[in-house]
């Protein structure tokens, strides 16, 4: 194929082999020749006017009432010209904002960063992704001088900005605790006067936090009003909910975080996670528990970081690639004693 | 330097003004295409003035450009209605004017060569739009 | 004029009418179909369809060509369409993004909100606009268990989202500090250490932090690259330049802040502002010092924060209402002995 | 349930592919509005194939919904390239796929009636698209 040319010719010995031919190639190009004349700003109006022209240069013999329909239709392309236009200035403002918003979003990453601990029984798998740029979940680990594991995960309601700012906030806040709070109870009873005092009314924060004991192989834990996670008795093949009581974080202030106690066996594991899990839509239905379990089942032989990811990557798809909300996943796996 | 102006008080006022700025569009050969866009910017001045004001005018002037080069059409369109309290807001994109309908005055801009507008709060507002033949 | 309906009966009597007629009611209302139809997310194929539908059924002998000259336009028009639909989803998609910025601007007023202090020989005014929705400037007032006045005024060099969450950062950190700390020079010793450590390179962040010991009238200060404040001296009736040293927070981890002192007189005034009032743009020029110091000199006499009020009016006015950065103004002033 | 199929290895294969979409469509009752749409879209998948991997097929195939209420076309788009490695990024609007030419999958999904992508780093990737007739 000839290379292309954006004019009123080209357009008429495109028209005019169509109108012998009513050939497939002559459509193609069609197409090739208005995706060219979008990217040189040409609007509809235009496309029509060229189309006038062509059409007066093939036809001499054009009866005047289909020339003057044509004149009608041009009327008519006008304003999706400007909307043309208006398109194109949204597009240039949004890549300005979107490039304020990544910078946002690698500053918060930064902030956010944590690493696995590497701890010889434990088998750890993480991940994370924001339905936009800007993540409204949160996780972290700790190892504190005893060899202890904590492990928190957490979810603003709401997302996008306003959920990232109030992230960082607990970010802050949990990095300034003295070391000798460090229990889930406390933790969460802290981090609850500082929402409270800090965040406007209508913003609230839920939030799991675990610590593992290697020594005695158990799992402390309380929860903020926190998405239940899973625990997986390998033993007997079962999983079953991880029960806690507590409200969410910012709502009252004298809210007190019972702590409770999960002892893991070898092979058992931890699934905890954020309601962008279990509230997976697919098309105008919620995902059921029993099928997230299926999912996690189908993976969790895999090395955990491995798992994770595929358990992302199902979830991903399932909702044809757009999340609705932020997707936070953690395997606490218990290895084979060796 | 003469004027030819069509009062606006309703909106069959639109078409007479769409059709005067298309006469006056005709004698200074501007295109079709551009024909249309200029008949497009009026009816959106003009409904602005049939919607937000009491009444107003639509004016029409042959310019030509300080060298003799090309010919032009000047569209002034003034009223004495509420005035634009925060002009920049009216200039977003989005920040439609005439009841939805249409592109607003960031439409005006864009489908004519040159744009200004000139607003006092509970005085009235004056736009002056000017396209010029090819 | 009837009541308009979006449908190819209505399209083929407008254009009858104006086949037959050439009128520009006819015209008049082909915009209105066409922006209607936009309305109905209507595509400019669709429009191009119904064109054809209508002139076949009032040319029922349109030559063969010239209807399929219409086939290969309508081909040209499903590109302009897909962008269509695309601007719409954009659109969509820039409403969330503007209302998320809103809240989040909300959040960040609540979490940077500082209250006045009330100090019998001090009047003090303080106002804080940001150019856009999200303010990269920021400042704060804390007094101390000995009645000590801290005032911080800062600027992260940049705007919008990734300065404000910068300047969440300054604000937790500071509220961590340890109340032993809370002298000029250590404060920012400290606050240089948290960026450097924190911030991604290439964001940096201007302050200035004064101490006021009331029981000696005194002002002690440090600065952090801050744009000058100045000093206006009551019985002179001269202003002059508050001269500091140290480097802008987050360049150098080892840098230090030395600190100064000023002795505050009766009707002495202290200005601190950052670089969205000294750097005012007035058309293609910057405001000159002079003309700053004449407006705050215009204003002085009123009572501090009135006076604040009324230089950022006036800065206001001068920019056609468009602020091209964040604009900061505080007021320190030295009452008359009662 | 029998497919027809194009090989794509060089850019006049897309207009094969087009072609026989086209031709598919026109049996199945399917408007004209919409076959230029089908078109369109097998343009795009057959420009991602061409641009990007060996060689891979278009194959299409006519389909009836479960009440036997409708027909439809189903485009199956296959090769055994690179795959995509973020999926949830190529279908991002403006993230094009074809060169800066095209409007990528998002117009692939916005022109049919449904969309569904599996694709794998190393091994390939499948697009299947259905559009019904109305
Ligand atoms: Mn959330
Ligand atoms: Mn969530
Ligand atoms: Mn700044
Ligand atoms: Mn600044």
């Amino acid at each position: 194929m000839e290379p292309f040319k954006l004019d009123l010719e080209n357009y008429r010995e495109l028209l005019k082999r169509y109108m012998n031919n009513q050939d497939e190639t002559s459509l193609y190009q069609a197409e090739l020749f208005s995706k060219l004349s979008m990217q040189h700003n040409i609007l509809p109006e235009e496309i029509i006017n060229i189309h006038i022209q062509a059409l007066k240069d093939l036809c001499p013999d054009i009866p005047k009432e289909i020339d003057m329909s044509m004149n009608f239709l041009l009327e008519t392309m006008i304003s999706y010209g400007l909307a043309y236009q208006e398109f194109q200035s949204l597009r240039e403002k949004q890549g300005e904002l979107e490039s304020e918003i990544s910078v946002a979003a690698n500053m918060q990453q930064t902030l956010l960063s944590t690493t696995k601990p590497d701890v010889d029984d434990l088998d750890i798998g993480a991940v994370s992704v924001p339905a936009n740029k800007m993540n409204g979940d949160y996780y972290h680990f700790v190892t504190d001088e005893n060899g202890n594991v904590g492990v928190a995960i957490a979810d603003v309601i709401g997302k996008g900005i306003p959920a990232a700012l109030a992230m960082s906030m607990i970010k802050y806040s949990m990095d300034s605790f003295p070391e000798t709070q460090r229990n889930p109870s406390a933790i969460l009873e802290n981090l609850n006067r500082v929402v409270q005092r800090n965040v406007e009314s209508g913003m609230f924060i839920t939030m799991f936090y675990g610590l593992y004991h290697p020594r005695t192989s158990t799992m402390a834990f309380s929860s903020a009003g926190h998405e239940p996670g899973f625990y997986y008795h390998a033993e007997q093949d079962e999983f079953c909910e991880i029960k806690t009581e507590g409200i969410v974080l910012g709502v009252d202030e004298n809210a007190s975080y019972p702590q409770f106690e999960l002892s893991l066996a070898e092979q058992d594991l931890v699934v905890l996670l954020t309601d962008g899990v279990t509230e997976c839509r697919i098309g105008d239905r919620f995902i059921e528990t029993d099928e997230v379990l299926q999912v996690i089942r189908d993976y969790m032989h895999l090395p955990a970081q491995e798992a994770v990811e595929q358990v992302y990557r199902y979830f991903e798809r399932l909702q044809g690639f757009q999340l609705r909300d932020d997707f936070t996943l953690i395997f606490f796996k218990k290895k084979f004693h060796q | 330097m003469s004027q030819s102006c069509v009062t606006i008080n309703q909106e069959w006022d639109i078409v007479a003004a769409r059709h005067m700025g298309r006469e006056k569009s005709k004698e200074l050969n501007i295109g079709t295409v551009d024909q249309a866009r200029i008949a497009t910017a009026i009816s959106e001045l003009a409904r602005n003035i049939y919607l937000y004001t009491e009444s107003g005018t639509i004016c029409f002037e042959a310019i030509e450009d300080p060298h003799h080069y090309k010919k032009g059409l000047k569209i002034i369109a003034k009223d004495e209605g509420p005035g634009i309290k925060d002009i920049s807001k009216v200039m977003e994109d989005g920040f439609s004017t005439s009841g939805g309908l249409g592109a607003g005055l960031p439409g005006v801009k864009r489908l004519m060569d040159s744009f200004d507008i000139i607003s006092e709060e509970g005085k009235g507002t004056e736009v002056i739009a000017v396209k010029w033949s090819r």
